[in-house]
């Protein structure tokens, strides 16, 4: 656990204990509010994707945004167990429960919240559904559509109908609909993997259609994310986003996305200084997070960033003139926010530059 | 965080996946080595926690001995851990600046003892005005530049000038010099104690430097596990902070008398193409690190092909087709950042749970 | 932290690790339905009195049921953070926060959740006011009317009036009525402990006729709790009931309240059986609790319960004729579980005999 | 939990309210009293962490002296952790009786000599089918009843019975007898001596019962803090439980060479009239036994009327009248419940805060 020294609520943050994540409320707020706008009054409605931060503060301030769809998108079961135990009630995990330990424990949330997990493979159709009637209990079910071959799900054509159909038969289960699981490309020009990601989207309406022409209703088409939230949600027959970096934004998304810019920050403090161009910070890799790419130094924006595990190290191309001293504070924008959160157990919510909030963040670490 | 304890004896096919294995066998081997290795020497290990954060392991290594009873810790709360831990010799290879966390360390100093690096002589003297004001004593080390590029004195003449410091301040005792270095990638031993003796010279100069003052020089601590061997070799180095050896990674694989014991155990939870199975974990369980150099075990001619953020995506070449549902294991390039992100070992030996350990010290960022 | 040996969801209840809190979930639907029913159509609502138990999981199921008046009552600021970063968002303190500190941490909650706080001293009000008015934000403020000369609140004649006025005349604070802090009585007799606790209601009420004879308009008036809940909810000019007990229930109303039973017991394993009439169990006080009176033993009601720090102690007026084996689990309703709650760091919840869920109880422990 | 960290050096008058403290000098007294009670006796302390439930506070006793490095937990969850804080002699004076426990018990052998009390022959048999299962040795002592009507055998014979089955079995090792009596609230220490000697006689007849059959007996553990000084001039026994005496209970107060070192700080709320303060905490922070025979430092004059579960009625002889927001402290009837309830104990010395300390063994009831 992290073992910080306790600064009361009202503190100027700079007296904050670092390394450790603040987040900005009133960007929060802003960034909360530009993507609930743009889904005011759409058929599709936005799914706050939770596992990026795993805190149900937070989780609960997107939902109370308008125009949701009233439950959160998880990667996990885990999450879903620690997300349930603080009142959110609709989950939809983006991934298979195959082993029967999960399946026992997707029954057993099914009676506290609803449940929507995809499928992929007709034998885990037959599990799952062995295992909600013995249970008692309804599991809505999706089905998987690949975004590219060798992926999970399957392909939009007569294999996703046949698995509709069998979920559709299946005692215990709902069929729902169709989702793609996608994975964050590499590419830094949003609006290429805006394009690119047209294609998946196009995957799941074309299931969709498929399922609909051989007379299989279909309610859920979950596809896109931040990175595409204007274009998925504008498409015809996608009826939910499952998007969640919105909330505390990432460094890859700066000035990409109108409207939306970092909420999330890694404070750090100078420890050493041992040459005017070099900067050494108390926040490393396992603080900072750079599994998807390098930090961006809010002070100094074009210094080149070195993480080792426990120091960060800010490279100047000259030497600063400004004064650096020793406690100094250095603030970081990690490039994924959705990495840097998993590194924590709780962030400081500041408001004009005092705490405001200190949340914990429980599913922390549920990977299972 | 997860609280995941199955009851020791739960065969592994029976473990709800992922979870972070320890292999019980490789580590007790690691211990072993370093125990040999060290047991004849004057120069000892200080084991380095920030690749275990558990104080359990820890004293697993101590009584195996080869060590001088201590451990270093990258941060300030993990000494804490440490020291709860009942290790009461600890070193603070890193520099602690803010006059909160200089309180926090002198209050440790009343239970143990617990030493840090500096390289600056601000630091020094904040150091030693808190140190007055709570009545303790704090060891301090001149931290060497010797490679890293980040904390560390870059001349032996700014080494004299902070020990001759902490020599004429109260509070503060000046206790030796400390580098850190990396030789890694280097599976020519010779070639590995030849940089090493190259890159731990700098800091012996420092400390040649400041025995030329006058002012004795008790601890030199140098070396990590790439260098564990050849830094006992080197007169004057007195302890060596490994912390890789204990759980191993992949790309310290040229240490053959170590093993890898620390696994991610995941589930096939797709296959969709017989050649390519996905497995039910991904980089958040793991870290860029850990995930490049990664190996499988436990279904044969298995490679990785991509590490999404929540699941890993294997390649066959055909010798074992992947099947839902069967479990495998991935070897990491690289541990470090593992036990950062998990909250319990879940130790195993012969195939079975033996002990559940928790990671108490994960999160330590403080 | 509890260290508990782990057991599937699914899991037959005599395998969990004990000691340890099984709730029943079927008992616990049942006695949240039995209240809701009473408050249905009623001009006086329920607000969930969610310290007894520190488990958002269930206070959520405490809301969910209707008639609330959509908010909880608690103890302590701290445990007000604890739920808010659950999800719940109306907070009715019962108690008065008097220190800077303590301000500082209301005002910045205010800005998440609605804040009802009790005071009892003009000065207060004014520490408050600033506070709030500095903040920004807007606390809600009942007035405490004490139930007994030297206890929390004031009389309910012109002093409360006078402060009700100053609250109302400050900037930040809202009136909004009163409260009194009732303390439970080791009263045996529900009946009696009702019949007392009438002229505890009538000081409120007078307070509430008092303030609007003097032009003071009051939205609430808070008062009871499960041992009188129908009489006080019944009573003209109460607006909310904050009782708890009525969820998991405790030995002490055992029978004593139509259509409640025990819903959390706990389960504890025998780990000696030297005489014929003495079974000794791994439950001792602190992990059964006794501070308001005896657990009762569901296998032996009438035993004799002993509790040393950390042994049961099972004395049977005569010899069992049961076969006792070690490893045997024995059962306990505690007399009052909001003490027992406050041992633990989660709960198990079970129906039919198998577990369900582990609910975390992150309010446990949090006096400040 | 709470996670209350104040930085080290605030004043108490800064804190929080209410919070469980620790005075480290009256601690640092009674740690001193103890050191130099067994400084030179055969029997030694293993103190008892169900009072601490802290790794550190039993280090500190480790370090300070009098002990024979060990400690005894009343529960296995809460001997984990006390290996997990680097102390490898311990006792459990309790019944492990399930097999899932038990393996664990095995387990935790594997780090440490962790030692269980037995007082069944089913009980040693499973035990030993476990351990052997575990390739592991773990040590049992014959429990007595000598006055507590728990567990524990009721005569040298049944004594006898499983310490033959302990030697004969494989995978358990004999080690000793134990009881637990209470002399307390005997103020005369003369009057403690007798009944702690005919009590302690009981369990030292099964003892030489188990001896006259040609077993050796290594361990006899008896006595607690009120037995304290008399136990250790007992022949025979080896080893004394004392738990209460590190944070100190008011009703031990005739034990006048230890100081009550834990406390709980609160505020004044609420002055409903001059003489009536109502204060911050009550029953929940503290338990019946916590309440029961406390007394009121900080405000002169002040005796306790009321002990709500919330908050706690004072009443003031008229010496100091009560102020809103004024500090007092609460010094516990009994003691030992309240580290079972906080998460973290705040050490003062001299006003300020010097560290703050985790319970990390709240909870352990497993």
């Amino acid at each position: 656990m992290e073992r910080p020294i306790f600064k009361p609520i009202g503190s100027p943050v700079e007296e904050l204990d670092t390394p450790t994540v603040i987040v900005d409320l009133d960007i929060l707020e802003r960034n909360i509010s530009t993507v609930a706008s743009f889904f005011k009054d759409r058929k599709a409605k936005l799914r706050p994707r939770v596992d990026l931060h795993g805190c149900p503060a937070l989780a609960h301030m997107q939902l109370a945004a308008s125009d949701t769809v009233g439950g959160v998108s998880v990667a996990t079961l885990g999450q879903a167990e620690a997300f349930s135990g603080s009142g959110i009630n609709d989950f939809s995990v983006r991934g298979v429960v195959v082993t029967p330990q999960k399946i026992a424990r997707l029954c057993a949330l099914a009676r506290h919240a609803a449940v929507t997990v995809a499928v992929d493979n007709p034998s885990n159709v037959a599990d799952l559904s062995k295992a909600a009637a013995a249970a008692g209990v309804q599991v809505k079910v999706v089905v998987a559509i690949s975004t590219k071959p060798d992926r999970l799900g399957v392909e939009p054509g007569q294999s996703a109908v046949d698995l509709a159909k069998a979920v559709g038969d299946s005692a215990g289960l709902v069929f729902d609909g169709f989702m793609t699981i996608e994975e964050k490309l590499k590419v830094d020009d949003v609006s290429q993997l805006a394009a690119e990601s047209r294609g998946w989207t196009q995957r799941a309406i074309d299931a969709r259609e498929a399922a609909e022409a051989a007379g299989v209703s279909v309610n859920t088409v979950s596809v896109g994310g931040t990175y595409n939230y204007e274009i998925a949600g504008a498409t015809d027959g996608v009826t939910e986003i499952p998007a969640g970096s919105y909330a505390l934004m990432d460094a890859k998304y700066r000035g990409r996305r109108d409207g939306l810019e970092p909420a999330a920050k890694i404070m750090t403090t100078v420890t050493s200084f041992p040459e005017g161009d070099k900067i050494i910070t108390d926040g490393g890799n396992k603080a900072v997070g750079m599994d998807r790419g390098n930090p961006i130094s809010v002070e100094f924006p074009e210094a080149k960033i070195g993480l080792s595990a426990e120091h960060g190290n800010i490279g100047l191309k000259t030497p600063t003139q400004k004064r650096i001293k020793l406690g100094d504070k250095m603030w970081f924008t990690p490039w994924d926010m959705g990495v840097t959160a998993n590194l924590y157990d709780y962030m400081n919510a500041v408001r004009g530059g005092r705490l405001e909030a200190v949340w914990d963040l429980p599913a922390r670490g549920r990977y299972r | 965080m997860d609280n995941y304890r199955p009851a020791v004896g739960t065969p592994i096919d029976q473990l709800d996946t992922p979870c972070l294995l320890i292999d019980m066998d490789a580590l007790d081997n690691n211990y072993a080595v370093v125990a040999e290795t060290y047991r004849d020497t004057v120069c000892k290990m200080r084991q380095h926690t920030k690749n275990i954060k558990s104080p359990r392991l820890a004293n697993m290594q101590i009584q195996a001995g080869g060590t001088l009873n201590g451990v270093c810790t990258a941060k300030l709360s993990e000494a804490e851990v440490m020291v709860e831990g009942g290790i009461i010799d600890v070193l603070i290879p890193n520099q602690i600046v803010t006059r909160d966390k200089i309180a926090r360390l002198a209050a440790l100093n009343r239970l143990g003892d617990v030493k840090v690096t500096v390289d600056n002589a601000d630091n020094i003297e904040t150091i030693s005005e808190v140190a007055v004001e709570q009545g303790v004593v704090i060891g301090v080390l001149i931290e060497v530049d010797t490679q890293m590029n980040r904390g560390g004195v870059r001349s032996p003449e700014h080494g004299v000038v902070l020990a001759k410091l902490a020599m004429s301040l109260p509070g503060v005792k000046f206790r030796g010099v400390m580098s850190h270095q990396s030789a890694d990638g280097w599976p020519d031993a010779d070639e590995r104690m030849r940089l090493s003796k190259e890159l731990i010279g700098i800091c012996l100069e420092v400390k040649d430097a400041i025995e030329a003052e006058g002012i004795p020089v008790e601890m030199v601590s140098s070396g990590e596990t790439f260098s564990y061997a050849a830094a006992a070799q080197i007169l004057g180095v007195t302890e060596v902070e490994g912390g890789s050896y204990a759980l191993m990674s992949n790309i310290y694989g040229y240490l053959d008398e170590f093993q890898v014991s620390n696994k991610v155990l995941g589930t096939i939870v797709s296959t969709p193409s017989p050649n390519i199975g996905i497995g039910d974990f991904g980089m958040k369980a793991l870290s860029t690190a850990a995930a490049a150099n990664a190996t499988i075990e436990g279904i044969s001619g298995v490679t990785i092909e991509e590490v999404q953020d929540e699941h890993i995506v294997l390649r066959s070449d055909g010798t074992e087709p992947f099947v839902v549902g069967q479990q495998f294991m991935l070897l990491p390039g690289y541990q470090d950042h593992m036990p950062n992100r998990w909250d319990q070992y879940i130790g195993v030996r012969k195939g079975v749970v033996e002990q559940v350990l928790d990671i108490p010290a994960r999160g330590c960022h403080h």
